[in-house]
């Protein structure tokens, strides 16, 4: 067991960096849908993309990182809080859109989409 | 007296440089934009990037205190005043303002002019870092026992000093019960059961995300003040952040269940003697000082025999009295914003 | 407790201010508020003369009221020359008291008690400005006097009297903040002290130069004296009621301006000092421009006191020009000229109330034919007239001969004939009132012509019998006078 | 009331009160305001705030006895020594202020209960004398403190609640709030570079305590860090002091506050705000420097000159009559900053005896006007139509303080202008002499006027108010005009008090040089 134990050890940090690279991607990812993508819900999805799987990447990495101690607590109980208020935040934020008429926009993706502003209804 | 010392061009500077431009890029949009709204966001944001570069500049406290502010109530607060106001802001006319341009100009120069025989960044050698500061880093742990010393210069050494402060907060928590006012209690209105029960119903219909997941966060924030208040002699955090947590977990309850239900639980009149009450706090345990013989806001003479302990207990109890000041006042300013105009109607959901 | 000089030097204030508080608590009952400021002006003129007594054997009593910050102080020091202007004073006041109860009463006019009242304490501000003992107490003093006749002048309450006042105050005041007191603050600062020294203070401790524009700055911040340019306020005074304008002229404050245009060249700069200043000469020759020309004025004017007032202003430039040369005889003759001027002109004022009281009429031309049913007032304004005109058996004569005198020294003739030019302009401005009063025909219709107040028609027969007798007098006033000249008087 | 008093009145009192009033002067009036906050009515909030403000008053005057024995008082807040923790260090310049500052305030609480009763709403009335104490500490605050950051925190304070009383104003008059948010803007701008320097000076110098921060100045030598921070501490404070032409702030918020709000204000708040330009440019920044003598020589005193000529012009044109009083109060405000300019010791020491006289003559035409308005609601200059005899004690009361700001002897003004035009006789600037006296001319007219309308022309009969009622003032409003009135008459005959500290002050700063 302690030789586990040790092996996960040595190869702790690494392990951690893979992770934090994998959170930076999606982060990454998640921060060029939000100013790509065509309207407003798409772009929400991205957003969300990267409150949730992208932090969590990062916290976890982190609570590698650090290993056993007080501070990977500490971060566990932050990637909780975070687990249950980015999605509250991200359904306000959809549900007030919905509330106030926002229609996703339908059909085929144009490249340039022609200008007329079908995005709000009436 | 810029010494020899050279500030080390290494990884953390690249990363204050980045959150500088980002600073001043946001400024400039704060600036152009004319949508209001976009501007409180923004001026959200403005907030959290200055944290993220204290915390780079090891100014850990300060950064606490800047997301506390700038994320936290303040973008709440604009936007309460916003409601007041208008979505667009007046297009300004092109005037050419010369007086103001110059006087900017003015500024900035001398600022530039000043910057020419400034000790370079982090000089250990310059004045402030040789001097008192470097005294205080000695003198903190054998005088006060607190290992933070910020917290310790905020609340023992220069405690006089957050004593001004925290009645400067009460001053502009007075101004906006004399100018605003606070809208009085809580309206009940006066609803047959069956009334009643629709309106919950559908408030509760929409809303059910909402209100359940800030029915659950809600002690969680209140908890956490706690934390940073009783944590700020060892860690980063203090009585006026603290104040600003629990202040904004109930502008959360007030704006999910309504502004009613939240003077129910925070009554005007308490929320009005709260911000007299923690200075009151504050000028008390100075005052119990001077009884006790030494000067004002001497806490050893809280516990003769360790005057370490009697310090460490003159901070808790002067946070404390921060702590409900500045929870206080800003629910004051709250009140004061939303009395003015009626309930949040569903429709702006 | 006796009576000493110094006990009377307070008394100087005192009793004038017991007076004015008397006044104020009387004043539901005129009688008793009359006769509280008659007792008052007895009461001042005894003290007056026991202490002009005292200053008589030589003796310079010297009282210090308070010591203020900055080594100043408010003292009294009662020299020859303060104690003959605070006798002429007490004595016209008391006349002058009597005559403006038989006219107030004539005229019935309102507002009687706040006249009483700051005419009490315009008296005390004149014994104040007296007994001084420098400058800066002169100054104080000086101030109190303008500010406590500003309510006499602007008595009657209408748009011209508030007119009047406005331009009397800013004048006044103007030229007493604006360079009188910048000169005492000089001096001060100069000297160290604003005493005023036999021989003159800042005689040999300044140069010429600054002497010079010190020398321009008092001439031009005593207002009350009315030299040419800052002359302005007298004539508008003259909205003031006739008593009123008697005190103006005669009393008190065009004299306490002349009194500190002489206490000036004689204590502060010192008659040999002020001989060698050059401002000294420009200035004797800017008084000899205004007594003419105001001589020139008064003959045009055709209302009585406008004509009286410019002839006022020709009358204390000779004062003037007398402390400008600064020989100790023309000195002597504007001394002089302080008293006999002041019974003169008091007169000429009486007779001008009692005309109108009777008739309503101010204007000379409306004058011709009274002489035969008012006989003893203009009987009055003959003397007095002659008095100021300077003829021998009035006492007019012996300042004018005086100042004659004094200017012989070639630089100072050409201000001789100035002298006799303006005595000729006296007699054309003067003598034709009462003369065509006397032999012109009445041309109002015969009716029965309303008699003048009693009490009206005796003070100016008083103040001209007073030009006889102090014709007579003159041994004793120069006698008196003399040592203030001669050895710098304080000795 | 002179120095012979001071050792057995202190004798008799407790040691620990003796003591302790150096901190008590500052935290009574602080902690009273919270807990005028809680009352309920204006009336007992009204008593509970005289109550503190006499027991402040009295802290002063013991404050005074010490300053008078020993010559300056050492007070560490936490008995922290001087570097670390903040102190006070309370000399003769500072005891001038603070006897002042805690003088007017009393009298304008005495004041004040008649025209708040009437002016504020009644459920705003208590906070609205919580306001009043906490702009009370803060005046007394910055003028008492040893410390540099600590002026800074007590300059928020009385700013802050001065924004808001005078923004209380606007119950009567909607102008108010714009002149309230206006006095804002510049007021915060003001305080923004007044940190600023501060900060550049703890960069430069790492200490806040002001001899502290002179000592470390001698050593540290003067560089482009020290001067831009006296640059932004003299604009910072100047705005606060409404130096010329940065005063636009000032008539609009005397003229539309409410009228206890003003009659304070126009007598401690510019003058607290000199005060600290006083001590920051003479007593903290080396005198000698060549950079702070260009200062006072070349731009102090032409912005000193222009500010009395301009102002008291401005103030001749005036109809209201406290927009009147304000552009002349920013006129005598040239004066004091003319003395400041001159450098010399008889120039600081006459400046800050025109200070302190025109304190109480200021606080005595505004509470003047204040009784006028609140009988007969007089606003305009003609308005005050034959008040001479409708309201003749108000009325000699204002017009013996009139007569002081004019200078005539017989008034504490008279000393105020007498030893400015000394000290310019003896620098040699004949031409700030002059200066003062065509503003002295000036003030004769738009005095005089004032008096005029007063005295001479008759009561108007339209407003109900014919001569034969003669209105009485409220008795309460009264006493305090009439004793500023005899306070103005007394220290022209014993003018020791405040010339005796004026001197001591000035000596302070130019002798001892580290206070």
């Amino acid at each position: 067991m302690s030789e586990i134990i040790h092996i996960l050890d040595t190869i702790r940090p690494f392990l951690a960096g893979i992770v934090l690279l994998a959170g930076g991607v999606i982060i990454l990812i998640g921060a060029s849908g939000v100013l790509r993508l065509p309207d407003f819900y798409t772009r929400l999805h991205a957003a969300g993309v990267t409150d949730t799987l992208g932090t969590l990447l990062v916290l976890t990495g982190l609570i590698l990182f650090s290993g056993l101690t007080l501070l990977s607590a500490k971060l566990a109980l932050v990637g909780l809080f975070l687990l249950l208020t980015s999605p509250a935040a991200t359904h306000a934020v959809a549900n007030a859109a919905h509330k106030a008429g926002l229609k996703p926009r339908l059909g085929t993706y144009h490249s340039n989409p022609p200008e007329d502003d079908t995005d709000v209804k009436s | 007296m810029n010494g020899e010392f050279l500030t080390p061009i290494d990884a953390f500077t690249v990363i204050d440089l980045v959150f500088m431009m980002m600073l001043v890029t946001v400024g400039i949009a704060i600036v152009r934009l004319k949508d209001l709204f976009a501007i409180v966001m923004l001026s959200g944001v403005y907030s959290l990037v200055s944290a993220a570069w204290f915390v780079s500049l090891d100014a850990v406290d300060v950064a606490f205190t800047e997301a506390a502010v700038g994320a936290g109530i303040a973008t709440v607060l604009m936007l309460g005043a916003m409601l007041l106001t208008a979505r667009k802001a007046a297009p300004a006319k092109p005037a050419r303002h010369w007086a103001a341009l110059i006087i900017v100009c003015a500024t900035g120069a001398a600022l530039l002019y000043a910057t020419v025989d400034m000790p370079s960044f982090g000089d250990p050698l310059s004045a402030p870092n040789a001097y008192v500061g470097l005294e205080y880093l000695k003198q903190t742990g054998p005088d006060t026992g607190v290992p933070n010393v910020v917290s310790a210069i905020l609340a023992s050494y220069r405690g006089y000093d957050t004593f001004g402060e925290t009645t400067v907060i009460l001053t502009a928590g007075l101004g906006v019960i004399l100018i605003l006012g606070l809208g009085g209690p809580a309206r009940r209105k006066k609803k047959s059961v069956a009334a009643k029960t629709a309106a919950g119903k559908s408030l509760s219909s929409h809303h059910v995300v909402l209100r359940v997941v800030s029915k659950l966060m809600i002690p969680i924030i209140i908890v956490y003040g706690a934390y940073v208040q009783f944590h700020g002699d060892f860690g980063p955090g203090g009585g006026f952040q603290a104040g600003l947590i629990i202040a904004s977990s109930i502008v959360l309850y007030a704006l999910i269940f309504g502004i009613d239900a939240a003077k129910e639980a925070v009554p005007p009149s308490l929320v009005r003697l709260g911000a007299a009450l923690g200075v009151l706090i504050y000028g008390g345990v100075g005052v119990i000082n001077l009884l006790l013989g030494g000067n004002f806001l001497s806490y050893n003479t809280l516990n003769p025999a360790h005057p370490t302990h009697g310090q460490e207990l003159g901070i808790m109890f002067v946070e404390i009295g921060v702590l409900v000041t500045v929870a206080s006042v800003m629910l004051i300013i709250f009140y004061g914003f939303t009395s003015r105009q009626p309930d949040i109607s569903d429709k702006d959901w | 407790m006796s009576w000493t000089p110094e006990l009377g030097l307070l008394l100087l204030l005192a009793v004038p201010l017991t007076g004015a508080v008397g006044v104020l608590a009387l004043s539901r009952w005129p009688n008793l508020r009359e006769s509280a400021t008659l007792l008052t002006g007895v009461a001042l003129l005894a003290n007056v003369t026991l202490l002009v007594m005292a200053v008589d054997t030589g003796a310079r009593p010297t009282l210090t009221l308070i010591n203020m910050v900055g080594g100043l102080s408010l003292n009294f020091t009662l020299e020859p020359l303060g104690a003959v202007f605070a006798a002429l004073a007490s004595a016209l006041w008391l006349i002058n008291s009597l005559y403006s109860i038989g006219y107030m009463r004539g005229n019935h006019a309102q507002d009687q008690t706040r006249f009483y009242l700051s005419f009490t304490i315009a008296i005390a501000a004149a014994m104040g400005v007296a007994a001084s003992g420098n400058m800066f107490t002169l100054f104080v003093f000086y101030e109190a006097l303008t500010l406590s006749t500003y309510p006499l002048v602007t008595h009657n309450g209408d748009e011209k009297a508030r007119r009047g006042g406005r331009i009397y105050l800013s004048i006044l005041m103007g030229t007493s903040i604006g360079l009188f007191l910048p000169a005492v603050i000089a001096t001060q600062v100069l000297t160290g002290s604003t005493d005023f020294m036999a021989g003159g203070l800042l005689a040999g401790s300044i140069t010429p130069a600054l002497a010079s524009v010190l020398l321009i700055l008092y001439v031009f911040g005593i207002g009350k004296a009315a030299i040419m340019p800052v002359q302005n306020w007298l004539p508008n005074a003259m909205v003031a009621p006739t008593p009123v304008s008697a005190f103006l002229h005669a009393v008190a404050v065009v004299k306490a301006g002349v009194f500190t245009m002489l206490k000036m060249s004689v204590y502060i700069f010192g008659l040999d000092f002020m001989r060698t200043l050059p401002a000294a000469h420009w200035l004797a020759w800017v008084a000899a421009i205004s007594i003419v020309l105001a001589s020139l004025i008064a003959l045009s004017k055709d209302n009585l006191k406008e004509r009286l007032a410019y002839s006022t202003i020709s009358q204390l430039s000779y004062i003037t020009l007398g402390a400008m040369i600064a020989t100790p005889l023309a000195a002597l003759g504007a001394a002089l000229h302080i008293i006999m001027h002041a019974w003169g002109k008091i007169t000429l004022f009486m007779c001008a109330g009692a005309i109108y009281t009777a008739r309503h009429i101010t204007n000379v031309s409306g004058m011709k034919g009274l002489g035969k049913s008012m006989p003893w007032v203009f009987g009055a304004f003959l003397i007095g007239s002659l008095s100021i005109i300077g003829l021998p058996p009035l006492a007019g004569a012996w300042p004018k001969l005086m100042l004659m005198m004094g200017a012989t020294d070639p630089i100072n003739r050409i201000f001789i004939g100035a002298l006799i030019v303006s005595s000729l302009l006296n007699v054309a401005y003067l003598l034709p009132i009462p003369v065509r009063a006397f032999f012109g025909k009445p041309d109002v219709k015969k009716g029965k012509i309303p008699a003048a107040p009693r009490l009206t028609v005796i003070p100016p027969v008083l103040t001209a019998a007073g030009t006889i007798l102090l014709f007579f007098a003159i041994g004793p006033i120069l006698d008196f006078l003399r040592p203030v000249f001669e050895s710098g008087g304080m000795q | 009331m002179n120095a012979s008093f001071a050792p057995d009145f202190l004798t008799w009192l407790p040691a620990w009160l003796v003591m302790q009033s150096a901190a008590l002067l500052v935290v009574m009036p602080l902690l009273s305001g919270p807990i005028a906050l809680v009352l309920s009515r204006g009336r007992l909030a009204w008593t509970w705030a005289i109550i503190i403000s006499l027991a402040t008053f009295a802290m002063a005057l013991i404050l005074y006895g010490q300053v008078l024995e020993h010559g300056s008082v050492e007070y560490a807040f936490g008995d922290w020594a001087p570097p670390l923790g903040i102190t006070y260090n309370i000399d003769a310049l500072n005891m001038l202020i603070l006897l002042l500052v805690a003088g007017m305030g009393v009298l304008s609480l005495f004041y004040g209960l008649p025209s708040v009763l009437r002016e504020i709403a009644p459920k705003d009335q208590a906070a609205f004398f919580a306001a009043f104490m906490l702009c009370l500490t803060g005046l007394l605050g910055v003028a008492i403190t040893g410390d540099a950051f600590n002026v800074f925190v007590f300059l928020e304070i009385s700013s802050i609640s001065t924004y808001v009383l005078i923004a209380m104003g606007g119950r009567q008059d909607r102008r108010a709030l714009t002149a309230s948010f206006h006095y804002l803007i510049l007021g915060t701008i003001g305080a923004t570079f007044f940190v600023i320097g501060i900060g550049l000076l703890y960069m430069a110098t790492g200490t806040l305590n002001m001899a502290d921060i002179t000592a470390q100045l001698r050593l540290h030598g003067d560089d482009r860090v020290v001067r831009a921070a006296f640059a932004f501490i003299v604009i910072g404070l100047g705005l606060k002091t409404a130096m010329f032409p940065l005063h636009t702030w000032l008539p609009n918020a005397y003229a539309y506050s409410p009228t206890v709000v003003g009659a304070f204000l126009a007598s401690t708040a510019t003058k607290v705000a000199f005060y600290a330009m006083v001590r920051f440019t003479l007593g903290v920044f080396l005198p000698g420097s060549p950079f702070s003598d260009a200062f006072l020589g070349l731009v102090l005193a032409p912005m000193a000159v222009a500010a009395m000529v301009i102002c008291s012009v401005q103030a001749l044109y005036q109809t209201d009559l406290r927009k009147l009083l304000a552009y002349s109060s920013v006129a005598q405000l040239g004066y004091m900053l003319l003395g400041l300019s001159m450098g010399t010791m008889a120039g600081v020491s006459a400046s800050l005896l025109h200070l302190f006289n025109h304190a109480l003559l200021k606080g005595g035409l505004f509470m003047g006007l204040g009784i006028f308005a609140l009988s007969f609601g007089v606003r305009q200059v003609q308005d005050l139509r034959g008040l001479g005899k409708t309201m003749p004690v108000a009325a000699a009361a204002f017009a013996i303080c009139g007569l002081s700001l004019i200078g005539v002897p017989l008034t504490a003004g008279f000393w105020g202008k007498y030893f400015l035009i000394t000290a310019a006789l003896e620098k040699g600037w004949w031409w700030a002499a002059t200066a003062i006296l065509i503003s002295s001319v000036l003030a004769i007219f738009y005095v005089g006027r004032m008096l005029e309308t007063m005295y001479l022309q008759p009561a108007p009969k339209t407003k109900g108010r014919s001569k034969k009622i003669t209105a009485k003032a409220p008795l309460l409003a009264l006493i305090p005009l009439v004793l500023l009135a005899v306070a103005n008459v007394w220290f022209f005959v014993d003018a020791s008090l405040p010339k005796g500290l004026a001197d001591a002050a000035a000596n302070v700063l130019f002798g001892g040089g580290a206070p």
